[in-house]
């Protein structure tokens, strides 16, 4: 009931923010010698951009109701199908970014925490600080000039060199953009690693199992870290959002065939549909992905499963 | 009969003593307070210690390296110094994210605020708001609202702070939902105070620990979009100058001019720095938590 | 079993700690957590160490595991364990004793347990840490413990995760767990101050039983004198971190010798079974009615069939006369904060009628009601919690009158005024509350709800998060300014010892109904229900001794 | 070197969009053009030279060999016999009636519709013969034409709508290459059509990549990954590095685009014609050209490119003189104010310049124009806008100031500008057309529709020749250059010819070969 609220929200706020913007999707015909303004204007009223904002919103919602994501005025074909076409290469780097991140980010966390004060510690997180801090365009395009042009060593962009379709293929042009997208997860989440170990280090249970003699390893382990994921799972899927930005931003800078190039150009054709389509999308995304999150907490919390 | 001798009235209000000595003696968070100081100095006196105009073109001197001359850090493809570019738009970048992060503030702490004293429905529709605009992608509203109104600092301002109040809101929700059950807050209303004054007298003084904290958060990240949305164009226009679109078509000069890219950037990487520097240390000070660890 | 029964040939010892001394981090508000602490612990004995909060009992007990918070150091001194010196031991070989030798039990049960670990596997585990056993023998070693602890049906008790159990249960699964390898030494670190009366006296017992069963050695903090009465076989007295009294239980309670053990023992409260004398502030007739109040909570969502409902107040009825004070008694959760806070208000109640002066206020809107407000005024039970750390005590003190329309200089004058009939210096006007004292945040507390010169003042477990000492101050208080203003008072509390000392009537209230109402004469000497008899017998250390026969003075 | 017996090989081709318009009928930018050209074919083709020439077609109808009466009105097109559809179809003079219906039908979302719109009476002769009637005499249709696709009727035709059809996604036309997969946001791979009726194809494969970025679309040039860049992707800026790559080939090739400030007439400021001629002489180009654009571009006077028929050579040549500038407008009684910017009649020389966000080379054009025009007391502020904002009403409906544009005048090299400077193109004055800077002189009005009804190209010449001069007298925009596309190939690529008659690099792909 709340989700469907917030998305009835995040429609609203989104068709209207969208159609703030002048110029609209035909825009790009301007320059077009040949065409007239009385051609844009037939074009515009065949796509039905003449109506009155809220019928235009109301046929978009009652569309969506019915499962009709519309049609997107640039591609001709239907928005979901665009999407669909976009979306593997997305999850494809929010994947691997997220692989990278958590594993290293939890590593990190964890012994930063378990080894507080440490010159470990200290340095990770000043490491943290600054790659929260480096802007993730511009760090992608130093990655770009550094191991692109000045070394060599991978391709500055796109997903794999067409005729070479071979797994090790899309594994080089995955390498830089996953990277530079796991940066700043790596940093976000060894920071909340490091604040959910210490939170669940104080706790009395340790001292518990500590009294009871269980080897320091598994104390760490078994009962500091099992209880430290916990809230990091919530976070994983409030964490969403942040990830999809930034897999935009990475996937400009490194021209990356997926939902951000798609945002880009379909913001950029105004085109409305498919910018709809992936705000719904997106919300759709971060909504399931806190009900998945929330059911996982439920499935490995017993206070919550059992309760 | 217990009578305490009255001593001088200590005139901590927001930072007890002790917070305020862990502050200072967390060095990261020293050393970010000392960089924006220098930076912040550097870019308000900086412009008038260099030979050169941050708007001044001149073609023979385009992409000179830095250390050219008294071009120190180098020129840009209009030969204009970069290190008067870079002062000049350090001021811009800085004021900016200052009063982006003023606007935000003031706003995630209004709604959340009201939000977590309210509850109810009034919590729910406020609080799904806040979802509504966290679910987007940050990109797309600034984007959008950025193509939407016509760019000038104060409206990229603007934009910045309508996409960055909802942490805020989101923090100072929990706190205020927290602080809500205290029983001060409890004594308040026993007291018969009207829920204005419970709200923003009793409760908001004593979430400012965490609103401090995001608020310098959230200068760190109003710079980071302000750099972004003007790299791409879409921000501060030419020919005043920020950190952000100074980079915007540095990439194409990647291989020829490096440090078009790199002396911005890395300006922007230092103060964003500082920022969570200061925020990681206030947050440290501020956590309770430090003490019985 | 009394602490007069200790066989005088003390045997061997097991444990013996000679000038220990542990250094704080620097900045606190001393430099030794503990200075110089020796004991001795005998083979088979009790030994209570008791103490204020903050003395260092606690970290004289992680101590002796080597479990020492990392910012704390053992700077002199030497710890015995069975001629093993603990001081310096390697952090392998310490762990090898944890669980086997020495065995430790916690304050807090609720969370002490491992929320995401089945209690099984958490008893489990510690055998399984030393290498005992295989997983079959370990099992039924498990079920073993869990029917010693006296827990029912092992085999479910065995997969259950521990947020499912009671406070008490949660106490005995770590009690089995600290048996598991009958170790010689069990050190238990305040087990029964989070439970209600009944509940600790079972657990008490059990672990007296089990003492007496396996010739354990333990060591049992405390700052009740009442627990040391019941188990004791020798006390240890700290003081800031320093050991004042060392002897035997039954020397301490009946002749202590350091004068801070004196006052120690003098603020205990004691059971009186008398009623209180009134010096005519107190009539008879009715300051607040209370006629049939209900109120029942409702969580969780219809929808997904986890509704609960709370029937936390059941058609309570009572009067308070004025100028005398009303006790609500009960275990946890009996609804006794949930009835406080309905009758002044902070919560709307479901039905019934609050009659105050005649008039019934649960009626009342609340703008309407807050005319009244300056005459119904709370006590709340944390010190810290109820001031607002970001205003001055003054602040504190007159914005409620000022919001009522007071002028703003008279209400400082009144402010000051106030704080001298608290006991505070009015130099205390312009300072923050976290410079003060526990006990004298209370009194500011106090103020507070004096500045209106109500006439019925409420108070929630008023004097439950305050050490004894300073219990008895503001108990002291209490009765003094009831006897200058004639305010009626409701005083909310789970310990029936102080119930006993300041009130003219009791209420008892369990599962939200009242099931009896009198003056503590018959409460505590004539109950007529089952339930108020058993709570007074579980008060620690009363049965010990015989009922204060009559108040020879007003404490 | 020769083309190869049977098409071997593979082109790909970088691309800076991406091509999603398959239904060459449907609104479209340049980039589709690249598939549309490969795919299908018109009924003409326009050369290299600006040569209309047959295609589907066996003969350019002309007034000469009757295909054209006298008036210009009556129309007749001859068809091959031996053209098939890639579905095997035969292609048949009901395809041409089909295709020139379905643009005007009203239920259909055309591209453009100018010319199509006064064709009359369709009527299919014979399987090979078209004819129809014209409204009215319009001489450029010719040159539509050859950007006319014509589509299948058998398929098309077959669905209820046009605007949905299958068709639209994986298209089938009559062209050298037929539709291959396509991977969205990446690529689009075309391969060869071995039944086809003209020259080639002689590669297998022909892939559009698409790479958003220059920087990358250039790297990948670099490193090879791709074959082939048209268009203006490779930038001035890149050129030298590109000019120096080993096995690489790159031509500059002048395009049809004129770079321009182009002035919005109505705003008071620039209704004074010493005003604008005032700002050109204030505009120095050299620097522009042979610094920021790295000498790349041609200096220009007018509309009309170079390498057209109809190009004027003998305009007067700008000159950058500030001091002249100066005294024009002290003549002209714009006075310097207490800023320093001039004045009249409370009008201040103060404009705002817009260009698309992310034209790096434009804005740093734009801060240098800047710097020029305040040496002569006129303030000029930047305003740049994204593409989608800048190219809607705020272009079409006349609301900027100024602005800094490449403007293509000419539709396929036909030298008719109405929809640019006739007095009735202007939108924001209830015209229809795209003359947005709402330049208005009835004398080029009345020459600009003489010319569209003369068929005869000499008389067109003289024509548009006095327009020019008219126009360059005027100076509703303010010329900077003739802009010059950095073509990049590898050098085994044979038979690669660049047309700027057309906006497609690969208008002949059907010719390219690896040598
Ligand atoms: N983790 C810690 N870090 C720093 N100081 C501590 C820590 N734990 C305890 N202390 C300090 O050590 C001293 C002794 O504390 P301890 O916990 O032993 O008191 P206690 O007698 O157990 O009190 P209580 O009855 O409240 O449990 C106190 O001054 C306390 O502030
Ligand atoms: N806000 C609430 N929502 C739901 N249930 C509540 C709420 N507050 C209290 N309860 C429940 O109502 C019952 C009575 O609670 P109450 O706090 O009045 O008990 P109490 O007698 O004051 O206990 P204690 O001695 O622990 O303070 C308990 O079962 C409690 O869990
Ligand atoms: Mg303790
Ligand atoms: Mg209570
Ligand atoms: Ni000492």
């Amino acid at each position: 009931m709340q989700s469907l609220v917030l998305l009835v929200i995040v429609s609203i706020i989104g068709f209207v923010v969208l159609n703030l913007i002048p110029g609209g999707p035909l825009a790009q015909y301007a320059l077009d010698p040949g065409m007239t303004q009385d051609d844009r204007i037939r074009i515009a009223a065949q796509l039905g951009l003449d109506r009155p904002l809220w019928v235009q919103y109301l046929d978009w919602a009652s569309g969506m109701l019915q499962g009709d994501w519309g049609t997107s005025f640039r591609d001709g074909n239907p928005v979901l199908t665009v999407i669909g076409r976009h979306v593997y290469a997305t999850l494809l780097l929010m994947g691997s970014a997220t692989v990278i991140a958590v594993s290293i980010g939890t590593w990190i966390g964890i012994r930063g925490a378990t080894h507080r004060y440490s010159s470990f510690d200290y340095v990770a997180t000043v490491g943290a600080m600054i790659a929260l801090s480096i802007p993730t365009f511009w760090f992608g395009l130093i990655g770009i000039y550094v191991f692109s042009l000045r070394l060599g060593w991978f391709p500055a962009g796109n997903m794999y060199t067409i005729g070479d379709a071979s797994v090790m293929n899309y594994l080089h042009h995955l390498i830089m953009p996953s990277v530079v997208l796991a940066l700043v997860h790596i940093a976000i989440w060894s920071r909340f690693m490091r604040a959910a170990t210490l939170d669940a280090i104080s706790q009395e249970f340790v001292k518990t199992a500590r009294a009871k003699g269980v080897p320091e390893r598994r104390v760490i382990m078994k009962h500091v870290v099992g209880n430290a994921l916990l809230p990091m799972i919530t976070l994983a899927g409030v964490q969403l959002p942040s990830l999809l930005t930034g897999a935009l931003v990475t996937e400009t800078v490194f021209t990356w065939p997926g939902m951000g190039r798609l945002f880009l150009d379909s913001l950029g054709y105004s085109d409305y549909p498919v910018v709809m389509g992936l705000l719904m999308f997106s919300a759709i995304l971060t909504i399931a992905a806190n009900f998945v999150a929330d059911v996982v907490v439920a499935l490995v919390d017993p206070r919550i499963r059992l309760a | 009969m217990n009578t305490i001798t009255a001593t001088r009235p200590t005139q901590a209000r927001w930072f007890q003593n002790r917070v305020l000595r862990r502050f200072l003696s967390n060095k990261l968070a020293m050393f970010g307070l000392a960089m924006i100081t220098l930076l912040t100095l550097t870019c308000v006196i900086g412009p008038y210690l260099l030979p050169y105009d941050s708007l001044f073109v001149d073609l023979r001197a385009r992409f000179s390296p830095p250390l050219t001359g008294y071009h120190y850090l180098g020129t840009d493809p209009l030969g204009r110094d970069i290190a008067a570019r870079l002062f000049m738009a350090g001021r811009i970048s800085l004021l900016v994210g200052l009063f982006a992060m003023l606007l935000a503030t003031l706003l995630g702490t209004l709604v959340g605020v009201i939000a977590g004293y309210s509850g109810g429905w009034v919590n729910a529709l406020l609080m799904r708001t806040v979802d509504g605009f966290l679910s987007f992608p940050t990109i797309f509203l600034l984007l959008a609202l950025a193509v939407a109104l016509k760019p000038s600092p104060i409206m990229i301002t603007i934009i910045i702070a309508l996409t960055g109040w909802m942490e805020v809101a989101r923090i100072v929700e929990a706190e205020v939902r927290s602080l809500k059950e205290r029983e001060f807050v409890l004594a308040g209303r026993m007291l018969g105070l009207g829920q204005a004054h419970i709200m923003f007298r009793e409760i908001l003084p004593n979430a400012m620990g965490p609103i401090i904290v995001a608020a310098t958060l959230t200068v760190a990240r109003a710079i980071l979009l302000e750099a972004y949305i003007s790299f791409l164009g879409y921000g501060i226009q030419p020919p005043l100058p920020s950190w952000g679109n100074m980079l915007n078509g540095a990439q194409q000069y990647l291989a020829t001019a490096p440090w078009l890219a790199i002396i911005p950037g890395a300006a922007i990487t230092i103060a964003v720095t500082s920022f969570n520097f200061i925020g990681d240390g206030l947050r440290d000070a501020l956590d309770v938590r430090n003490d019985n660890l | 079993m009394t602490a007069g029964t200790t066989p005088p040939a003390a045997p061997e010892i097991v444990l013996s700690v000679r000038g220990l001394t542990i250094e704080l981090p620097t900045g606190m508000e001393r430099r030794h957590a503990v200075e110089d602490v020796s004991f001795d612990l005998h083979r088979g004995q009790i030994l209570c160490v008791v103490g204020e909060s903050g003395s260092g009992k606690s970290v004289t007990a992680s101590t002796m595991l080597g479990l020492l918070p990392k910012a704390m150091k053992t700077s002199a001194g030497s710890i015995k364990l069975e001629e093993r010196e603990i001081v310096g031991m390697g952090a392998e070989a310490l762990r090898s004793l944890r669980g086997r030798v020495v065995s430790m039990i916690f304050q807090d049960p609720l969370s002490a347990l491992n929320p995401l670990m089945t209690v099984g596997a958490q008893i489990d585990e510690v055998m399984a840490s030393h290498g005992v056993g295989t997983r079959v023998s370990r099992k039924e070693r498990a079920m073993e413990l869990l029917i010693e602890v006296g827990l029912p049906e092992p085999e479910l008790m065995y997969h259950q995760y521990p947020f499912r159990l009671s406070g008490g249960q949660r106490q005995r699964v770590m009690i089995a767990m600290a048996l598991a390898l009958e170790p010689a030494i069990l050190i238990a670190d305040e087990p029964t101050t989070a439970l209600d009366v009944t509940t600790q006296a079972q657990i008490l017992k059990l672990i007296r039983d089990i003492q007496r069963r396996k010739g354990m050695s333990v060591m049992f903090i405390t700052h009740d004198f009442g627990v040391v009465a019941e188990i004791a076989d020798s006390v240890v007295v700290m003081e800031k971190g320093h050991v004042v009294e060392q002897c035997s239980a039954a020397q301490v309670l009946k002749a202590p010798t350091h004068p801070y053990t004196q006052r120690l023992i003098a603020a205990v409260p004691h059971l009186r079974s008398g009623n209180r004398v009134q010096d005519g502030t107190a009539t008879t007739e009715p300051v607040l009615q209370v006629k049939n109040l209900v109120k029942t909570y409702a969580s969780g969502s219809v929808f997904f069939g986890t509704r609960r409902v709370v029937p936390a107040v059941q058609d309570v009825s009572f009067n308070v006369a004025r100028g005398s004070t009303l006790g609500v008694v009960g275990e946890s959760g009996s609804g006794k904060s949930s009835l406080g806070r309905l009758l002044i208000k902070l919560m709307a109640a479901d039905s019934g009628q609050i009659l105050f002066e005649g008039q019934d206020m649960a009626a009342l809107s609340e703008s309407e009601f807050r005319a009244i407000r300056p005459k119904i005024q709370m006590i709340f039970q944390d010190p810290f919690a109820s001031l607002n750390p970001r205003m001055t005590v003054g602040t504190i003190l007159t914005v409620g009158p000022i919001a009522h329309g007071m002028p703003a200089g008279q209400a400082r004058e009144e402010a000051r005024a106030m704080l001298t009939l608290v006991g505070l210096d009015p130099g205390a006007f312009g300072r923050y509350p976290h410079e003060f004292s526990g006990g004298q945040r209370q009194r500011i507390g106090i103020a507070r709800a004096l500045m209106f010169k109500p006439k019925l003042l409420v108070a929630d477990e008023a004097v439950s998060a305050l050490d004894v000492s300073i219990q008895a101050q503001i108990l002291e208080l209490l009765d003094r300014i009831q006897r200058e203003t004639g305010v009626s008072m409701i005083f909310i509390t789970h310990d029936l010892r102080v119930a006993s000392q300041i009130c003219d009537d009791i209420v008892v209230m369990h599962k939200g109904k009242i099931v009896e109402q009198g003056p503590p004469s018959q409460i505590f000497t004539n109950a007529r229900s089952a339930y108020t008899r058993e709570l007074v017998a579980a008060i620690p250390g009363e049965s010990a001794r015989a009922p204060e026969p009559e108040p020879a003075e007003v404490v | 070197q020769t083309p190869p017996d049977a098409p071997s090989g593979r082109i790909i081709v970088g691309v800076s969009q991406e091509p999603t318009v398959f239904n060459p009928l449907m609104p479209k930018i340049e980039v589709d053009d690249n598939v549309h050209f490969s795919v299908f074919d018109a009924l003409f083709r326009i050369t290299e030279e600006g040569v209309i020439v047959p295609n589907l077609a066996t003969e350019v109808p002309t007034q000469e060999n009757g295909g054209i009466s006298e008036d210009g009105l009556q129309w007749r097109i001859r068809l091959r016999d031996d053209v098939r559809w890639h579905d095997g179809e035969l292609f048949t003079a009901e395809d041409v009636k089909f295709t020139l219906e379905l643009i005007v039908n009203p239920d259909f979302r055309a591209w453009r519709t100018t010319g199509h719109n006064l064709v009359r009476d369709i009527e299919v002769v014979s399987p090979t013969e078209i004819t129809w009637r014209m409204e009215e005499p319009f001489a450029p249709y010719m040159s539509f034409l050859t950007e006319t696709f014509i589509v299948p009727a058998h398929i098309l035709g077959a669905d209820d709508n046009p605007n949905e059809a299958a068709f639209n996604r994986a298209p089938i036309g009559t062209g050298a290459f037929r539709w291959g997969q396509r991977t969205a946001g990446d690529n689009l791979t075309l391969v060869a059509n071995p039944d086809y009726f003209g020259e080639g194809p002689y590669i297998e494969e022909l892939i559009f990549r698409y790479i958003p970025d220059m920087t990358v679309l250039f790297t990948q040039f670099q490193s090879g990954a791709i074959d082939l860049v048209g268009r203006a992707y490779i930038t001035q800026d890149n050129y030298e590095a590109a000019r120096n790559l080993p096995d690489r080939v790159v031509d500059l090739v002048p395009a049809t685009s004129i770079e321009s400030i182009y002035l919005n007439l109505e705003r008071p400021q620039f209704k004074e014609r010493a005003v604008r001629e005032a700002l050109y002489l204030a505009l120095d180009r050299d620097s522009i050209v042979d610094v920021l654009y790295y000498g790349l571009p041609n200096q220009t006077e007018t509309f009309m490119p170079r390498q057209s028929y109809y190009y004027h050579d003998g305009l007067p040549t700008h000159e950058f003189n500030l001091e002249k500038a100066r005294q024009i407008l002290d003549e002209a009684g714009w006075a310097p104010g207490s800023d320093g910017i001039r004045a009249k009649d409370g009008v201040r020389l103060s404009f705002n310049n817009s260009t698309t966000t992310g034209a790096h080379l434009r804005e740093q054009a734009q801060q240098f124009v800047q710097q020029t025009f305040r040496d002569i007391g006129v303030e000029m502020n930047i305003e740049n806008l994204p593409a989608a904002v800048m190219w809607g009403d705020f272009w079409g409906m006349s609301q900027f100031d100024s602005a800094m544009v490449g403007v293509t005048y000419l539709i396929a090299a036909d030298p008719d500008v109405t929809n640019r400077f006739h007095s009735v193109a202007i939108t924001a004055q209830g015209g229809r057309g795209s003359n947005t800077g709402q330049y208005s002189n009835p004398e080029v009005d009345a020459l600009l529709e003489e010319g569209a009804r003369t068929f005869d190209r000499e008389q067109r010449r003289e024509i548009y020749l006095r327009v020019q001069e008219i126009i360059r007298d005027d100076l509703p925009y303010l010329p900077l250059f003739a802009y010059t596309q950095v073509m990049g190939r590898k050098a085994g690529i044979e038979g690669f010819v660049p047309n700027t008659n057309t906006r497609s690099e690969t208008w002949h792909a059907a010719g390219w070969y690896w040598a």
